[in-house]
């Protein structure tokens, strides 16, 4: 067992270096279309793994994604934007109002303790459908936060007169200028690994222990000590922050956000992230993140070149087909393989390593 | 396969029950009940008596159990394969452990959910029937099953169950949670059902109970038949008292006991 | 004494009037008896007698109609399942359910749950506090793991436990926890005959070396009557008596409970044979 | 005061509609403990086959009516036997409900290409009259769905506790594997759930999409999803809960539109987020709903 352990770890750093590398030089060579798309995968994939921890660790489901990432959003948008007579808006420095609008994000999720705290599993899906309905609401009535139909800009995210997503001051690697589309890839990657890091070292700890026992067996759990109604708030929290988190990035990639996008289905969108990814997997989320954030932007673009799907005026344009692809894999992998794209990659691993005799202590001795 | 005379009317031969990947709940277990007898089945918890009657009514899968080997037949006819509705139209009809009647269902409508075993259908006078058999269930008709005591939730299971005209009748642990006069009164009413021509496979843990009523008996231990014989002869066995009375696991008693001849290895 | 760095003396457990009731059905009824610290105390009886009502009760899922339960003193009813674990109340299950999706260590670590420290942070920040606690808990889990004879299980996926180790992972797990008092229901049940004499002897291990009270509900007479000082018998919800095995033994209440009316003409044929 | 009497009539009329929903909802709860995100899309889907066969078609209401409610009665059965059934052999639940999400976007997303951006009549025989009583007056398509749905709702009733297959519905609802102890079929009883589930969904479709509502578009869903709040709020194990709580959502809607300019703090179009405050509130009081039942613990 201690060999499949360092196994895997000799099997897993390579794999790192040779992906970290990639990752990295990518910006050197890609075009605008391609960072962008990338950059959308990692801000979404920051949600994705917050939702995975509460659905795939806890077992608990929630339809509020994108209520908090749009508290994410429009908190950044609030406090760092100057203050007008028909547009709320604080002014504060932009890096500022960004780490405020994530805390935000956790502070709505915390409020929501007495509900995420009491209810299980599916009840907490259909009660936080509320917050969806509520948080759409909110955000078409308060005009002057969110612009109403029209939609708002969103400040740039600047330290001192560094431009974190912008041009200025100009600066270039291996006499590649890194502009917009580059440092997008680059921020959007950085913050992904970092929150991963963190995901990966919480659920290891002994409150993913205690998730993970929520889920397997919650009786069981608290007559082991376990408080579950605040373990599952603390993972709700997480969850809004992370959604919040992704919320603030995707904003600044948008440049400029609508009410109308923040509705139930982008909630959907997360949930079927998730589930492609296998529900419990920390790389299974970030994948299915990256295929369901950029599903819509490829078909989009290589539309033309299906029969049938081209141009605007068809039926079958890519919106469709993205939509049917989302809801049917959500059908489709829970039917067939519920440890979605995760148990592709075990079975990828398996194939790759030669089978080790079974240590004598797993036979049985009693 | 036709039903000859000679046939016990329930033979399970060689059974094996496996839950999950890890627990083997029976193994090679062969129990026969003849035709109009009564059998039982002893031994404590876990013993996988109750998994016995799971496997023959056909709602092992509910709890992630599958056999692994060995057959059913009933009146001649293999029903393994069957589902378990299937199973109770043939005449199989299981009180499962615990009464487990339906609390928010009055009694009478208690008795109708019985009746969908019934493979003639539904019959003028087969509610009275039951009535009669227990006056008690005929005066509570109209009321709620959760709000009867314990003795009459047991009456309401087996006359639920009664209401399919069953053949065989399968009793998990009838004196369950009951006071002794009450199981006392059970057990009459179950010797007049069987009077009346329904062949019977209990399974209890109390087996002064189970001798009491039962022809032959098999006594469980860690999911294979450890004994077998007629119930006279092991209401004197010393292995059965042993068991069942109390005093030390000790090594002479472990010998006899075809559980530890395989060096335990599962 | 292995398992512990200090020796936690076992608690007494006061069980005084508690009654539950179900739609109707009395489950307990006014059952009352004490345990005394370091001892190992049985409850046996029928099925259904109400021992399943009794743990849960102890281990604060169910919340009786009427009663007190006081461990050392500190009443137990009306607190929440993982505060009864503060008060020193561990418990081994009957079905020895493991959490399916964890590996036996990190199941023994979770037993060492209400003893650890760090919460989101410490563990997202590798906080030196939570790394220390954490390095604790795995020193300690192996050294239970070793008492019991399981230290080999550990780096092994929880759902792939034979039944009759996860018996003794989730006993480990109980005893994780750092009782002062430790409810076993049904610790032998479903095992073979020599297993039960292992399971024996590490009850009165933990009884002797970790002077922990145990309160042990068990079907098999020859175990509880082997190593209990004291037995409760129980029926139809309520207190038969409670006393020494001899006593429990000898006396017609508990054989009428037992066997019903067949059973106390057993009793009288076997007067003259002492009880092996 | 005669506003408020015709809002409470209108609220009514609404609520029975979202009383039919929500049954669906609750039934299919009770018979395969499996929360059917996917009832609006049943709703649209039968509502569509009725308005296209119509409008498009140009059958007569009362032909198209019956192939409504068998084509999302014939929807829901093959949902139950082909998909969710082997859900309930490993009692996934949880993974069934999220599967029935994915359902509801697929066959939604459908629904809305084939619909477009018409607006489709279902040539009801409602009318656009409204009638007069008591000083007040209230569209008849409303009063009709006032009678019509409190007729399904006292039929159903009756349905449940007096035919023999409610009693074997609800003794699947309590025990499901004593009653296949009994011989009771349990994929008989989930399939005839989930059938009388489509149908109720398609009958309340056509009352939503009657005057004075312009027709069937795709915000129609939106409406159709209030029913699961008005499940929640009734308790998803109780059908008196589900017919209180769609009363309680439909009431809550018109009378919040009503007193929309008391309530102009809350902004406009509150009305579509209070059945959903209304659900919180009562979670908070009540995590199991007004009418659901906890059950008790087992280790």
């Amino acid at each position: 067992m201690f060999d499949k352990i360092s196994g895997r770890i000799r099997w897993r750093a390579p794999v790192a270096v040779v992906a970290g590398v990639v990752l990295l030089a990518i910006p050197l060579y890609a075009d605008r279309f391609w960072l962008n798309l990338g950059s959308f995968a990692f801000a979404a994939a920051i949600g994705a793994v917050g939702l995975m921890i509460l659905v795939g660790r806890v077992g608990q489901l929630s339809l509020a994604h994108s209520f908090f990432l749009a508290v994410g959003a429009y908190g950044y948008i609030w406090l760092s934007s100057p203050g007008t007579e028909d547009s709320w808006g604080l002014g504060l420095p932009s890096l500022l109002a960004a780490v405020i609008a994530v805390t935000m994000a956790g502070l709505a999720g915390l409020a929501f303790s007495p509900l995420a705290g009491r209810l299980k599993g599916i009840y907490l899906g259909v009660a936080s459908l509320a917050l969806v309905f509520i948080g759409q609401h909110v955000l078409f009535a308060a005009e002057p936060l969110t612009g109403g139909y029209n939609g708002r800009n969103v400040p740039e995210l600047t330290i001192g007169s560094f431009q974190v997503l912008g041009v200025e001051p100009e600066l270039s690697l291996f006499g590649v200028p890194l502009r917009q589309a580059e440092r997008g890839w680059y921020v959007t990657l950085l913050v992904l690994v970092l929150t991963t890091v963190f995901a990966v070292l919480v659920l290891r700890s002994r409150v993913g222990r205690a998730f993970a026992a929520i889920r397997d067996g919650e009786v069981h759990a608290a007559a082991l000590g376990v408080p579950v109604a605040r373990y599952r708030s603390v993972a709700f929290t997480l969850s809004s922050v992370y959604a919040g988190l992704a919320g603030v990035l995707l904003a600044l990639l948008f440049q400029r956000v609508v009410p109308e996008y923040w509705d139930l289905f982008l909630s959907l969108e997360y949930l079927a992230m998730v589930v492609i990814g296998g529900q419990a997997s920390v790389a299974g989320a970030i994948a299915g993140a990256a295929f369901v954030s950029s599903l819509p932007l490829l078909l989009q673009r290589y539309s033309d070149a299906v029969p049938g799907m081209g141009g605007a005026v068809s039926d079958f344009g890519p919106a469709y087909v993205a939509q049917i692809l989302y809801g049917g894999l959500i059908v489709v992998i829970l039917f067939y393989e519920p440890k979605g794209l995760a148990a592709l990659a075990t079975r990828a691993r398996k194939a790759l390593t030669p089978r080790r005799a079974v240590p004598a202590e797993r036979t049985p001795a009693s | 396969m036709t039903e000859r005379e000679s046939d016990p009317l329930l033979s399970v031969r060689n059974l094996g029950v496996r839950y999950g990947d890890a627990v083997t709940a029976l193994r090679d277990v062969s129990v026969d009940v003849p035709q109009g007898g009564i059998v039982a089945v002893l031994g404590s918890n876990g013993a996988g008596k109750s998994t016995l009657l799971r496997a023959i009514s056909g709602v092992l899968t509910g709890q992630a159990g599958r056999m692994t080997g060995g057959e059913i037949r009933f009146a001649g006819a293999r029903i393994d394969g069957l589902g378990a509705e299937r199973r109770v139209k043939s005449g199989i009809v299981q009180v499962p452990e615990g009464r487990r009647v339906f609390a928010h269902l009055t009694v009478e409508e208690n008795l109708r959910a019985g009746r969908y075993g019934n493979a003639k259908g539904k019959r003028p006078g087969d509610l009275e029937r039951v009535y009669e058999l227990f006056p008690v269930l005929g005066e509570r008709r109209k009321q709620t099953a959760g709000l009867l005591s314990g003795g009459e939730q047991q009456m309401l299971a087996i006359g639920r169950a009664l209401m399919a005209e069953p053949r065989l009748l399968l009793l998990d642990e009838p004196s369950l949670g009951l006071a002794p006069k009450i199981i006392d009164r059970i057990v009459d009413l179950l010797r007049e059902i069987h009077r009346q021509g329904t062949a019977m496979l209990v399974v209890e843990q109390n087996a002064a109970v189970a001798l009491e009523l039962a022809g032959h008996a098999y006594v469980l231990a860690v999911g294979e038949v450890a004994i077998e014989g007629p119930a006279e002869r092991l209401r004197g066995d010393d292995r059965v008292r042993r068991l069942y009375l109390g005093g030390e696991p000790d090594e002479e008693s472990a010998a006899t006991l075809p559980g530890d001849a395989r060096g335990g290895t599962p | 004494m292995t398992a512990h760095g200090t020796t936690a003396p076992g608690a007494r457990l006061e069980v005084s009037d508690v009654t539950v009731r179900f739609a109707g059905v009395t489950a307990l009824d006014s059952v009352t008896f004490t345990a005394e610290p370091g001892t190992i105390h049985a409850v046996i009886g029928p099925n259904g007698a109400g021992k399943s009502s009794l743990f849960n009760v102890l281990s604060g899922i169910y919340k009786p109609a009427g009663g007190s339960v006081r461990v050392d003193g500190a009443e137990l009813i009306g607190l929440a399942p993982h505060r009864v674990t503060g008060l020193g109340v561990g418990r081994a299950f009957q079905n020895a359910s493991m959490f399916a999706g964890l590996t036996v260590e990190e199941n023994l670590l979770l037993g060492r749950h209400r003893l650890g420290r760090g919460g989101v942070f410490g563990a997202g920040l590798r906080l030196p506090h939570m790394r220390r606690s954490e390095r604790e808990a795995r020193a300690k889990v192996r050294q239970v793991a070793e008492f019991l004879g399981v230290d080999h299980l550990l780096p092994l996926p929880a759902a792939e436990l034979p039944y009759g180790e996860a018996k003794r992972v989730d006993l480990a797990r109980a005893l994780a926890t750092e009782p002062r008092l430790l409810l076993l229901d049904e610790p032998a049940a479903g095992m073979h005959t020599h297993e039960k004499l292992a399971v024996r002897d590490t009850i009165r291990r933990i009884a002797t070396e970790q002077r922990i009270t145990v309160l042990l509900v068990e079907h098999d007479m020859g175990l509880v009557m082997g190593i209990s000082e004291q037995v409760t018998v129980l029926d139809f919800g309520q207190v038969v008596l409670t006393g020494p095995p001899d006593q429990v033994i000898a006396d017609d209440a508990v054989i009428a409970a037992y066997l019903g009316r067949a059973g106390a003409a057993e009793k009288e044929r076997s007067e003259s044979e002492p009880p092996s | 005061m005669a506003q408020l009497l015709s809002m409470l009539v209108e609220g009514a009329s609404l609520g029975a509609v979202y009383a039919l929903v929500a049954l669906g909802i609750v039934v299919i709860y009770k018979s395969s403990s499996v929360v059917n995100f996917a009832q609006p899309s049943l709703l649209m889907f039968g509502t569509y086959v009725v308005a296209s066969a119509t409008s498009l078609h140009g059958l007569s209401f009362w032909v198209a009516l019956p192939l409504g409610v068998a084509a999302a009665a014939i929807l829901a059965v093959l949902i139950d036997r082909l998909l969710v059934s082997r859900f309930r052999k490993t009692n996934a639940v949880v993974a069934a409900s999220i599967m029935t999400i994915g359902l509801d976007v697929v066959l939604l997303t459908e629904t809305d290409r084939r619909i477009g951006s018409q607006i489709l009549t279902t040539d009801d025989p409602w009318g656009n009259d409204v009638v007069r009583f008591l000083g007040i007056g209230v569209a008849e398509a409303r009063i009709a769905a006032l009678v019509v749905g409190a007729l399904l709702l006292v039929l159903f009733q009756l349905w449940l506790h007096r035919s023999d297959f409610g009693v074997a519905m609800r003794a699947t609802a309590e025990d499901p594997e004593t009653a296949s102890l009994m011989g009771i079929r349990l994929g008989r009883v989930s399939a005839t759930a989930w059938a009388v589930a489509g149908a109720l969904a398609v009958c309340a479709g056509l009352f939503i999409v009657a005057y004075p509502s312009p027709g069937l578009d795709t915000s129609v869903e939106a409406v159709a999803l209030r029913a699961l709040p008005a499940a929640i709020i009734g308790g998803l194990d109780s059908t008196t809960g589900a017919i209180a709580g769609g009363l309680m959502v439909g009431l809550s809607e018109v009378l919040v539109r009503g007193y929309g300019e008391h309530l102009a703090f809350l902004g406009q179009g509150f009305e579509e987020a209070a059945p959903y405050v209304l659900m919180l509130v009562v979670l908070l009081v009540r995590p199991a709903g007004l009418f659901g039942i906890r059950e008790a613990v087992r280790v």
